[in-house]
């Protein structure tokens, strides 16, 4: 077989357009191929990274989650033991409605777990979810029907939405105390505080935010949630709203005021460096001012710039592997 | 029993009314069952037609846009001092100097532009012009550069594509309204875009590079084009039909003609159906692992997108040809057995071309499905951000990384710029047009075999 | 072997059941039937002679209008079956056929049960009020095409696993099962035994009490023996028509003569 | 030479044979074909492929024994304290056959010399510098080793290379002496001929069973990992379907099997019937114009791809749905878009012409003479059609609907879109649901961790999916042997 | 009409071409031919009579592996060509159908042309060395076949476009192009006008002079004419076989002279 000369690059198609436009560039720029960078999820990606060390294997893999324990085991069982962690920047997770429909501007994590939640406390006993309008959420908001559209189980933003929005929800309203009162012990609690209604107020995107668009699109009273990037590319079709009364912008995510948010990776197998042609190169590109600052094109485009990036460039330029870094 | 006058005789109605130009009520009532029955069957026709019109209709609709793009043509300077310092034209020196270093060559050329044809800008910096042009402009003029160092130190024509907004502008897809929260760009952009308008160095034309180009990143739809991934798909179909027609047939004749009827065949005739009903997404895990990881294949290689569309598209062939091999009289069989043919040359020679309409309608449907197919490339390695070079020859162009049309599409169809639609669409009319070109010869063959006997 | 005809005696003057008016058949460019007339009448057994290729089965065809299937073929002139004209617009084909039923040249079972085959057209037509009726046209129809007793035991055996002669009798069977006014039999022995060939006779001779017969043949000696009128038809002109008796022994046209002499094919 | 040009002048050899064949079996019949066994077209094939068949086996096996036995000794030549295990052997090996590329490109290009590019050393070279200016790109600079093992690699390629070449032609030139040998008029060559054909035919079908076992091999591993890691009852008779990435998922398969089955069901009612009425109207009714422009123009239905109909269901037929079905409507039996009949309804409409056009063709096949039997007993076109024609088009028809079902089964967009992904056991039509293949493709190009059931359960779903078509593919099979009707 | 049987005096004691023992047949669980013996003879006529049914066509079949084709039969017993036993596994069931060649009882052209449908046997025998060569065995074939006067205008018109007669003669016509050493007929002449049925009588005659020619027949006087020994089939047994003139004018068995004489059928 020939030998492989472009960087092969698979994982998470929320890092996919970041890496598709560094990829673009460093075609552009450098003498080296330009990247070849697939999507398919940051599961099946990073599946792929751990299958061994070799040029039928990828060099990098992107992912939208930091890699998992039993991942990290499982790639060294295949002898991927050398894993370089590059965090880029971060995914802002917005709510947004149509531009024209009722005016949902101001949302709280209590107002998403009260619509949204499969069983609440009232009175102390636990029922199954009776709220039919924002309204009767929080009378501060459009007494509209609840219909969202949220990310289906296949997406990690579904996991930062559970973590970030619902438990917190659940936290603030005290429904956590009520679960774990009603006998309830810890996990079950902090089960039924992500468990979603399904009495079809709440409806799964297993697509992609795209779907959620176009569902938005002919649902006025639909709320889904977005990413920053999405959003912003879309501004003349969707309205956003504050959460916990502070809009998302690259800024205010940045500094961590906004409070839904996820951090995004690749991971270099280490192995591959100095073997395949202009891996290196491309790590280090991707990471560097010129795209993954704040004024880049990367940012430009919707990533939260990570504030220590200074950290992660010289985290590429040493080739610091997991375990000695970290 | 010679008696004729019997039971039957006795039937509920007059058995045969005395006119024949007056229908009993017996024939009436079939006669409507026949109209409806034929009724039923153009209106099934007309259905699936209707739904075809409707559908087409959609994609043209929403696809034609992505056929014009807007561009702006204006002088660029290329000044030496800092495209080539040392003024000595080395490629590798040249090369040195990135497309961020070409950007402001851009903004420079556009503010003077809008100097030279009395337009005032409303804009402070010059940074902001930049958003006017697409970001893939510093590129193609670098590029530029880099075929012809002569011009260095020149004042050359220009022409750009404009940014997506822009076009979106130019053709109605972007208001004064709808850009009120964008960041991208302002209603102060479009005055000037209607007045370089006005200038005439903005135009809309026909946008070649959307049938013949490459895929573009997320921040470009506007230089996207469908063309290499077009590419892709053609060396994919090129193996699909170069293999899954040849051992379909084969498949086929064996299994129908040949095999001994024993649970061994039974066996492989359950198999084959069954691997029809196997979801696409599985034959990509397989592809994964018998031509990735155990064949050590090329990843993203069209070659192996072939291959695995082949063991998807196998089966409609084998499936649609045994049907029809199976529909082929017996009788023509004994013909040909009866003069001496071995039963191989009775075959070839007679009911494989009495079977080849069916054999033509599995190939038809067939492809389109292979063609149309984007999950299991997704697992070989062809849906994402690859097809930015057309490949350089023949063998590249198994072997080379590609995309295909429908994971093109896909792809664009999932992107966050409003402008990637029209385009996703766009690919869908160019998807169909190439399949009506591949199923053209099918069809005139299809036509020329058909006949009763 | 066989005593020479007999039937003509007890002719008389019989009704025109059909009656052809200058009838061109084309077959793509080619003119298979040229101008023929002829008058068929009822309670009569027609016999239609003539060489290989003359026109028999296509003019016998559109009597039923069963040349509609063919795309290439085209039909002029007139025919009327009790006065009417069958090829005007407003008449149904299928009411026509279900009273001009056919026999075909070549023995065409559906690949159904021996029974399904006969019950389709009672069924069709409605002529059975229930099972045990239909069982019994079965039956009847099965006796009087001479087959009931090879096939009773397997009623339920598809009708293609027969021999070639039984296929043959199952389609004749099929055929009277509804009761059609006129038959029209194309070469219905061809593939019978003697005996079978005499059952089958007995059977037309015993359908001419009420219905009309045209059968095609190649048996001069059959055609003496069952027809009361006979056609000769060569090279697509209907060449003579008149009493069977007087065609074979007294034939007006030298080519009539030829051809029962054998000297003309 | 390269292996191409080694296969060409096997094929070149062969059509000499192939001549050559011809000439000698015309000879040994005394000019007359007459008195051969077979045509001299088989002599002629029964040479070349003499010729081909064995040298080409021989070729294959080679090309791919050779780099794996060459990898090996190469292998050897690298210290052992270069690599901790294969996988970076792997990688070393990739560098070395790069440069071993890149010196025989160079050597091609006359950037180097023969001898050169066996002799110099990474000491007074700088090899990647000098493969750079050819357009050989390599990841790092060359060492010692790498360079050494790359010309050793090239001499022992260079000579198999050669051992291969002569042992190619050496096979092909034998199996054209011995089969011009044998060739004679009594020689019976198109038995030979016929059997090289048989094999052939046989290795194609059997090549179902190698993506058969192939399928299970590469689903089976994962499904047992799946099943270590969550309760097989649970997966098999759970009722609930949440996966959740926080683990205490709930992967019951029922409500995606009901899913699968509810949709695939709506989508066979509304293919099969207009399906097969549109086969009827074309082959029977229209005329040879209107069915030559309505036929290919129905197949463009299965060629649109699958997210059109996916947005079409969502934008459109959905909305459409719902203001009949839903609150609007005054039913309220629909709550959303997506539902069972949405997805249903539009991947009927994608099934179209799977039943039309392959049912057209078997029912064009039925022989006319059934036609006329039919209708020469008095039936109408429709009955004929009903009662004759269709049932001896049967096992044809039969084959396109399971086509169809197969396709429906396999189909993902369509669902994703027009369905919704919710998992739920509903007798309502109107309610989201999702299938099992839908279900494959998220869990697998999802985010979760990629050893975690949520993402094995892809496979688990896979395997189980293909063990229940297997079972309905068996008994179509029986249902279609019971019912056969052959026409003659 | 026609004259009594006449050949059998030419015939002396002939060398046997095909001998069949005991051989038995089945249809999935009917057993259709029992126990048959019977020895062909080379240059003869033989001829199988017995009634619609007997088991005459599917005894043919076997006699060139035609039956192989049709699951569910099963052929027991020996058969030897040449004293070489046809079911041997060595045997080419090709090289044995081009020696034993076939009519079969239904016409079955091949929807091509009718030239090809005569060429295709000599081509895939390599009997033709070039065009020309192929053009005058085809007319020669047609003419033998006694029906190129009605083609000769139309050789590239589709077979199936013929009249049933026709149909049945370009089989025969095909059959013989290859010159097979056996021709095995199934009833060749029951679609055919007196004159036709002469003209391949004829043929069959001169076949006579160089090849072994079965014919099945449901006509005693064909049988008559053209043969020279006769095999009685009936209910699957072989009742009598004997020289034609002695089964016609003195049977031995009583079954026999029933179906001669007309009395079962
Ligand atoms: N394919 C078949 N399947 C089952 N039974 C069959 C098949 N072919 C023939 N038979 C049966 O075998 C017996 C002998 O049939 P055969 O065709 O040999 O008769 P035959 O003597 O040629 O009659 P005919 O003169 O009517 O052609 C008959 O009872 C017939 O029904
Ligand atoms: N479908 C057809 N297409 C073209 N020509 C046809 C077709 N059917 C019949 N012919 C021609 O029309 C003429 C009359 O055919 P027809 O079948 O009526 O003859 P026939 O008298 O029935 O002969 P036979 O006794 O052989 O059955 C013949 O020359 C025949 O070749
Ligand atoms: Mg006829
Ligand atoms: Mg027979």
């Amino acid at each position: 077989a020939a030998a492989r000369d472009q960087v092969q690059v698979a994982g998470s198609s929320t890092v996919l357009p970041y890496a598709s436009i560094v990829a673009e560039a460093f075609g552009e720029n450098f003498d080296f191929p330009t990247p070849v960078v697939e999507s398919g999820g940051s599961s099946a990606g990073l599946k792929r990274f751990c299958e061994g060390v070799g040029e039928n294997t990828i060099d990098i893999a992107n992912a939208s989650r930091q890699i998992r324990e039993k991942e990290i085991k499982a790639c060294a069982d295949n002898g991927v033991s050398d894993i370089i962690e590059v965090r880029i920047g971060y995914d802002g997770i917005v709510f947004a409605s149509q531009l024209n429909g009722p005016e949902f501007t101001a949302f709280e994590p209590s107002d998403w777990f009260k619509a949204l939640a499969a069983k609440v406390v009232v009175d102390g006993k636990v029922v199954d979810n009776p709220n039919m309008t924002w309204a009767d959420v929080n009378p501060d908001l459009p007494a509209q029907e609840i219909i969202t559209f949220i990310p289906g189980t296949k997406h990690g933003t579904r996991e930062v939405f559970e973590e970030k929005v619902l438990k917190q929800g659940c936290e603030d309203t005290g429904a956590m105390q009520g679960f774990l009162d009603s006998g309830m012990d810890e996990d079950a609690a902090e089960h039924a505080c992500m468990a979603v209604r399904t009495d079809g107020k709440s409806v799964d995107i297993d697509g992609d935010y795209t779907e959620t668009l176009a569902r938005i699109d002919s649902n006025a009273n639909g709320v889904g949630v977005f990413g920053l990037a999405f959003y912003e590319n879309n501004t003349d079709k969707l309205k956003v709203a504050t959460m916990g009364g502070v809009a998302p912008s690259t800024e205010t995510i940045a500094s961590g005021e906004y409070p839904v948010s996820r951090p995004l990776f690749f991971y270099v197998k280490k192995a591959h460096i100095g073997v395949i042609p202009g891996l290196k190169e491309f790590a280090e590109f991707f990471v560097s001012d010129d795209m993954a600052g704040p004024d880049g094109p990367l940012s430009e485009y919707g990533l939260v710039s990570d504030p220590e990036l200074a950290e992660t460039q010289a985290v590429v330029a040493d080739e610091n592997t997991m375990g000695s870094s970290m | 029993m010679t008696d004729a006058t019997n039971p039957a005789g006795a039937a509920p109605a007059p058995k045969h009314p005395s006119s024949l130009l007056a229908a009993d009520v017996r024939t009436k009532r079939r006669n409507a069952a026949e109209a409806r029955f034929k009724a039923y069957g153009l209106a099934a026709v007309g259905i699936g037609l209707i739904f075809l019109v409707a559908l087409l209709f959609a994609i043209i609709r929403n696809g034609t846009p992505a056929f014009t793009q807007t561009f702006l043509t204006i002088p660029v300077e290329l000044p030496e001092a800092k495209l080539d310092k040392n003024g000595n034209r080395d490629p590798a020196d040249l090369s040195k100097v990135t497309t961020f270093g070409y950007a402001p060559l851009i903004e420079v050329a556009v503010a003077r532009a809008l100097e030279e044809n009395g337009i005032d800008s409303p804009f402070e910096k010059q940074k902001d012009l930049r958003n006017l042009v697409s970001a893939s402009a510093p590129a193609q003029l670098r590029d530029y550069v880099l075929q012809h160092p002569d011009d260095i130190g020149k004042t050359i024509e220009f022409r750009m594509l404009a940014s997506s907004r822009v076009d979106g502008y130019l053709k109605g897809r972007v208001t004064r309204d709808s850009l009120a929260r964008d960041k991208n760009l302002d209603a102060e952009h479009l005055d000037l875009v209607d007045q370089l308008q006005a200038a005439g160095l903005i135009k809309k034309q026909f946008n070649w590079a959307f049938i013949f180009g490459a895929d573009a990143s997320e921040s470009r739809p506007e230089q996207a084009g469908i063309g290499v991934a077009m590419i892709g798909s053609f060396f994919m179909m090129l193996v699909v039909l170069a293999l899954s027609l040849p051992i379909g047939v084969a498949a086929s004749i064996y299994l129908e003609e040949f095999a001994p009827k024993n649970r061994w065949t039974d066996l492989i005739e359950v198999n084959i159906s069954n691997l029809a009903a196997v979801p696409s997404i599985v034959f990509g895990i397989l592809g994964l692992a018998v031509f990735i990881q155990f064949m050590h294949f090329p990843q993203s290689a069209p070659l192996v997108g072939g291959l695995v569309l082949t063991l998807m598209t196998l089966p409609t062939i084998i499936i649609s040809t045994r049907a029809s091999l199976k529909a082929v009289p017996p009788s023509i069989r004994d013909a040909a057995l009866g003069v001496g043919a071995s039963k191989m040359q009775a075959v070839f020679h007679h009911v494989l071309p009495l079977a080849m309409p069916g054999i033509l309608t599995g190939t038809i449907i067939g492809l389109a499905q292979a063609l149309g197919e984007t999950a299991p490339l997704l697992l070989i390695g062809m849906v994402g951000f690859i097809a930015s070079n057309a490949p350089d020859g023949i063998a590249s162009g198994f072997l080379a990384p590609n995309s295909a049309m429908p994971a093109q599409i896909y792809e664009w169809a999932k992107r966050a710029d409003p402008a990637y639609y029209e385009r996703a669409w766009g690919g869908i009319i160019i998807l169909l047009l190439f399949l009506m070109t591949m199923n053209i010869i099918a069809i005139i063959l299809r036509r020329r075999f058909e006949r009763r006997w | 072997m066989y005593d020479s005809p007999n039937s003509e005696a007890k002719i008389g003057q019989k009704a025109i059941k059909i009656s052809a008016n200058k009838v061109q058949v084309y077959y793509g460019d080619t003119h298979a039937i040229k101008d023929v007339d002829v008058q068929i009448e009822d309670k009569t057994v027609t016999a239609f002679i003539g060489p290989s290729g003359c026109g028999k089965s296509t003019f016998l065809r559109c009597l039923n209008r069963m040349n509609d299937t063919i795309d290439i073929c085209r039909v002029e002139g007139e025919i009327l079956l009790d006065g009417e004209d069958i090829y005007d617009k407003r008449v149904d084909p299928v009411q026509l056929r279900a009273k001009v039923g056919m026999v075909f040249q070549k023995p065409n079972p559906f690949p159904k049960s021996i029974y399904d085959n006969i019950a389709y057209g009672p069924r069709i037509h409605g002529l059975a009020r229930s099972k045990a009726d239909l069982d019994d046209i079965v039956e009847k129809s099965l006796r009087r095409g001479a087959i009931w007793n090879e096939v009773k035991d397997r009623l339920h055996a598809p009708g293609t696993g027969l021999s070639g002669g039984q296929q043959q009798r199952l389609c004749i069977a099929r055929a009277i099962a509804t009761e059609p006014e006129v038959l029209l039999m194309d070469e219905p022995c061809s593939a019978l035994d003697p005996i079978a060939t005499g059952q089958v006779e007995e059977l037309i001779d015993e359908l001419r009490e009420n219905f009309s017969v045209v059968i095609v043949t190649h048996s001069m000696q059959q055609a003496a023996r069952v027809s009361q009128k006979t056609a000769f038809f060569h090279l697509g002109n209907l060449v003579e028509y008149g009493m069977t008796g007087q065609i074979f022994t007294n034939p007006n046209d030298p080519r009539t003569e030829s051809y029962i002499t054998g000297r003309i094919g | 030479m390269s292996a191409s040009l080694i296969f060409l002048i096997v094929v070149a050899l062969a059509a000499v044979g192939f001549v050559l064949g011809r000439g000698r079996a015309m000879a040994s019949a005394g000019g007359d074909i007459r008195n051969l066994h077979s045509l001299p077209s088989y002599y002629a094939f029964n040479v070349a492929l003499s010729a081909l068949v064995p040298a080409l086996i021989l070729l294959v096996v080679w090309l791919i024994a050779q780099p794996a036995l060459i990898e090996n000794r190469v292998q050897s030549m690298i210290p052992q304290d270069r690599y901790a295990d294969r996988g970076e052997l792997s990688l070393i090996m990739s560098d070395v056959r790069r440069v071993a590329d890149g010196l025989d490109l160079a050597v091609e290009r006359d950037a180097l010399t023969r001898e050169e590019a066996s002799s110099i050393r990474t000491e007074f070279t700088d090899v990647r510098s000098r493969l750079a200016d050819i357009g050989v790109a390599l990841g790092s600079d060359v060492d010692r080793t790498t360079l050494t093992a790359a010309q050793r690699y090239r001499a022992l390629n260079a000579t198999g290379n050669a051992i291969r070449n002569a042992l190619v032609i050496l096979a092909a030139l034998a199996g054209l002496g011995l089969s011009l040998w044998k060739t004679n008029h009594e020689f019976r060559a198109r038995n030979s001929v016929e059997k090289v054909v048989m094999a052939l035919l046989i290795g194609a079908a059997s090549l179902a069973i190698l993506t058969t076992v192939g399928i299970v091999l590469s689903l089976i591993f994962n499904t047992v990992e799946f099943f270590k890691l969550y309760p097989a009852m649970d997966f098999f008779f759970g009722t609930t379907w949440s996966p959740s990435f926080g683990g205490g998922s709930e992967l019951g398969i029922l409500p995606l099997f009901w899913g699968t089955f509810y949709i695939s069901l709506i989508a066979l009612a509304v293919a099969v019937p207009i399906g097969l009425f549109a086969a009827v109207y074309l082959s029977e009714y229209a005329s040879p114009y209107v069915r030559g422009f309505a036929k290919p123009l129905l197949e463009v239905l299965a060629g649109i791809p699958t997210i059109v109909y996916g947005l079409f269901a969502l934008l459109t037929v959905g909305p459409l749905l719902v203001s009949v079905f839903g609150e609007q409507g005054g039913l309220g039996w629909m709550q959303g878009g997506t539902a069972v009949m949405t997805a249903g309804l539009v991947m009927g409409i994608m099934l179209i012409p799977f039943v039309s056009s392959l049912s057209d063709d078997i029912i064009n096949s039925v022989p006319q003479s059934m036609r006329d039997g039919s209708l020469g007993l008095g039936a109408t076109k429709s009955e004929t059609i009903r009662q004759v024609v269709l049932p001896a088009a049967l096992p044809g028809i039969v084959g396109a609907v399971l086509l169809a079902a197969s396709r429906a089964i396999g189909e993902t967009m369509i669902v994703v879109l027009g369905a919704g992904a919710a998992a739920r056991l509903s007798l309502n039509p109107f309610d989201a649901m999702t299938t099992v293949t839908a279900k494959i493709v998220s869990q697998l190009t999802g985010d979760a961790d990629f050893a975690s059931p949520e993402a094995l359960v892809a496979f688990a779903l896979g395997m189980t999916l293909f063990v229940i078509t297997l079972a309905l593919n068996v008994f179509a099979l029986w249902i279609v042997r019971t019912y056969r009707e052959q026409y003659e």
